[in-house]
């Protein structure tokens, strides 16, 4: 309630009392810059840890998706076995879908290494089923009741390949938001140590204002609103720069979807006036807690 | 309206008071004398709270100064004007605006205060010089600043710390019988000085008393 | 040579002009604090430009070497065709290695696809010619003299699907040289910012020296040496808690190759010490820039 | 030494000073009188250069100060000792080192000179007070430190303003003997002041002239 009241305050309040900080004060730019800075930089990481977590939530549910079964048993067999592997299948929980592949789409798969021109129906080939699974799939279980029900059946979900992916998307996540961590911390420190430089370099001024009876509340509240006010603004201006940046990234494609794809989408946009708001919240607490220390301290 | 129990001061290299007992009581007007360093302005801070006494204790209004918080002592300033022996100003704001500072902080309303506020400028002779900040006034004019600053929110107390150091003879004595007028009018006054021509001056006009301080102890009532 | 004399000055100078200068403003831990943030993007910024340098690199050799040509034609052709393609490579400037695949190794690939019993030797396949190319190879003008003399020879580079990634990973190192150019010019803005907030916070010492009869040159020093050391030292530390941060990213591995390996490696390392040096240089042009320009605006 | 030629200065609001003309030769004494705000100290800070006429001509030994660099006036500095009015003191540094400063930006050896300045720091009464720093001291304290600073240097020629403004009479009487002393070792000294009892005092020790500024225009030679 008072910390609201103390915001609001900050925020439209007493324009007279900001008249007495001295206007155009380097530190004042300094704080704007850094603000500035941080906020592009936080666009940035905010980005990273958002494009990461898309992709690693895409590709934890392809792993669970695009697994095949293959059939391999001589051709008057194959039929019973696929039936025997589609009834196992429909009595396993987690399966969402599964498919036998056509011939011409197993055709399509193999062209590269057989060349367009081989008499595949002529061959013995494996039967390939799809399989869709959601994440309750129990991979190990099915693995075992076929290897027991359906011994030509082989389950392969490429788990081997794309686990070290997963877990690298995962990390780049973490990484992006202890960036963000980082730069919000950063900025609490910087945007305190210029108001206490703001503060040092005014204490003349905040001298002469105790000497005609002001009180710590109404000094406090001068340099609280300058530098929220500047540490708002100059993180707006950061956001809408590194907002920009992030649009000229290159776009999200299918072939190089995980270094690429780093912009924002859709209602992630919608994150970014959040930035200079809590740009504006630390700033505020900040030299808050830095103007009323150095108005006990200069005593 | 102040009064020093047995106060003492010291900045830690030796003591610089010790065991001053005075009353100033409310109207009177009194003129401190003494030699450079003999700690004037220190008897003056103890006297408006900037400075609290190491042994003994300064009373303003009945309340001791060592138990009021920050926000009390701000209260009890807003009913003391203070002349700076150096004149402190804030260099951004005209002299306009710092005479009326105390009217700032404490919220008053400044439109309603402007006709008393441009009327005092023009008693000091600072009313040409209103728009012009701290830094391109010359000496003189900083000083009568400060005492228009002083008396701005019409206080109980008037302190001022050598106030004519810089001024020439003339306007000495217009500054002289401003406070004098303000004394009759039942304000507490108590001026540092080593003017002796102005005390000489100001005899004519109040009854005052004269303090000198030196070596630690205050003569009280000593005639020049 | 001037610039030199006073970089020597402001490193290992006037020690009685610095005192002049008040101790420890908190503009000056800004700048410590700043150089410090600064150098650790930097050392990261770095880390990625470097290691999606390494990528793009490494993705453009493979493009030029992973090539491949099928020869699909009938069993009592194959050898000849093989022998004409094997012809025409030789004859071809930019081929380094060609080297038809073993049968068991064609039976790897397909193994996902057609299982492990599948009579390969009774089968029609093509046959694969396994081609590494250096940079100069023309690879339209082979593709269309295996076109006219072997007809049933297909020339696959497998570019189609991994140019994007390698203009993924340029695109990646353009961002990180970028960032780092973003960053110095940053420091310096914030460098500048400091000084200037600190000349201006010490005007009045400033206004006393030339009272004295203090030379320009004299207080420009105080303030250069001040600052660079500052700047330097604050990078430093940045630079070793960036070295440490990075050293601990996920290793570059064979799996996930692209995404992690961010660290440096081997000689890159020799790169950090680079930072805090570059970052004095810059704080000591900042500074003494935005003092002699103070000097003369203060006049 | 000093030198206005028809000299004039305007802060932009009006000219303040108008066509002064005036030479201070070597080994001369002036006091400069005047009302406050009537430009004495500008006035001053024309003779050492800080400000440079807005019309006519300064010469300082012979060289129009308008041509000179800052570099040249730092240079020229160095030969005037100056006590300023708001006595400026780097607040970070005691008054030892404050008082040593001109030594200090000139690159001479302060241990050489150390004896020396013990000596000056002795002679203003400011030798218990060494390792304080300037807020430290008492307004009058402050006074006698500018002193020490402006002649540390042993100038050609001594600039003081209002340097007794903050100072009681003993003391007064002790630094006008110290400049009276200076002065007849061939230094140019020139002081602003408002306090008549202090020119009347040194009438008996030097041959000084007064100077009277009003208006804009300076009476040169007037007798008090
Ligand atoms: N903040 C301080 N810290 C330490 N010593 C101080 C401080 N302020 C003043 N003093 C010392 O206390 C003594 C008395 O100072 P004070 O300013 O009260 O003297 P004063 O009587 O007003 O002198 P003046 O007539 O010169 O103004 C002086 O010797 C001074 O150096
Ligand atoms: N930097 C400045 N900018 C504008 N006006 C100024 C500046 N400095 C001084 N003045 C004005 O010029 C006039 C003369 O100032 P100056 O300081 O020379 O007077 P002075 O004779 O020294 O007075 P005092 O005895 O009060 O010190 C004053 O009215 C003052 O307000
Ligand atoms: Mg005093
Ligand atoms: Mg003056």
């Amino acid at each position: 309630m008072n910390r609201l009241r103390a915001l609001l305050d900050a925020a439209l309040g007493d324009r007279q009392a900001d008249r007495v900080v001295p206007p155009a004060g380097h530190t004042v730019w300094l704080t704007v810059l850094t603000a500035a800075a941080m906020a592009f930089l936080a666009v940035f990481a905010l980005a990273l840890s958002l494009a990461t977590g898309r992709l690693a939530d895409r590709w934890a549910d392809s792993l669970a998706q695009a697994a095949t079964i293959r059939v391999s048993a001589p051709p008057e067999q194959a039929d019973a076995q696929v039936a025997a592997v589609a009834a196992i299948l429909a009595a396993t929980p987690g399966v969402a879908d599964a498919r036998p592949l056509e011939e011409t789409e197993q055709a399509a798969l193999l062209e590269p290494w057989l060349g367009p021109d081989l008499p595949l129906d002529t061959l013995p080939l494996p039967r390939l089923i799809e399989v869709t699974g959601t994440e309750d799939l129990d991979v190990e279980g099915l693995r075992q009741r076929l290897a027991a029900e359906v011994p030509g059946a082989t389950y392969d979900d490429h788990t081997r390949w794309r686990a070290p992916l997963v877990q690298a998307a995962d990390r780049l996540r973490t990484l992006g938001l202890l960036a963000l961590s980082l730069i919000a911390g950063t900025l609490a420190a910087m945007v305190t140590l210029a108001a206490q430089a703001a503060l040092a370099a005014n204490r003349p001024v905040i001298r002469v204002l105790r000497l005609v009876g002001a009180r710590d509340a109404y000094v406090a509240r001068a340099f609280t609103r300058r530098y929220t006010l500047r540490a708002a603004a100059g993180a707006a201006l950061g956001t809408v720069l590194g907002g920009i940046a992030t649009a000229f990234l290159p776009e999200a494609s299918a072939a190089g979807g995980f270094l690429t794809g780093l912009g924002f989408t859709g209602a992630a946009w919608l994150l970014l006036p959040l930035v200079p708001l809590f740009a504006g919240l630390v700033a505020f607490l900040a030299t808050r807690r830095a103007a009323l220390s150095a108005l006990a301290r200069f005593e | 309206m102040i009064e020093l129990q047995n106060a003492g001061y010291s900045y830690g290299h030796g003591s610089l008071l010790s065991e001053l007992s005075l009353a100033l009581p409310s109207g009177s007007f009194h003129f401190l004398v003494g030699p450079s360093g003999a700690g004037k302005t220190t008897l003056l801070k103890l006297c408006y709270g900037d400075l609290k006494p190491t042994s003994g204790a300064v009373m303003l209004d009945g309340r001791d100064t060592r138990g009021m918080g920050r926000d009390g002592l701000a209260q009890m300033r807003r009913r003391i004007g203070v002349v700076h022996q150096d004149c402190q100003f804030i260099d951004h704001l005209t002299i306009r605006e710092n005479v009326a500072l105390p009217l700032m902080v404490s919220g008053r309303d400044l439109a309603a205060e402007a006709g008393n506020l441009d009327q005092l400028l023009g008693w000091v002779g600072l009313a040409p010089r209103a728009a012009a900040r701290p830094p391109e006034l010359s000496g003189g004019e900083r000083q009568r600043a400060a005492l228009a600053r002083a008396i701005i929110m019409d206080p109980e107390v008037i302190i001022a710390d050598e106030p004519t150091g810089n001024i020439d003879w003339e306007m000495s004595q217009r500054l002289l019988s401003l406070l004098a007028e303000l004394n009759r009018l039942g304000k507490t006054v108590l001026v540092a000085t080593h003017d002796l021509a102005l005390i000489r001056a100001a005899k004519a006009q109040v009854s005052a008393r004269v303090l000198r301080l030196a070596g630690g102890v205050l003569q009280a009532g000593a005639e020049l």
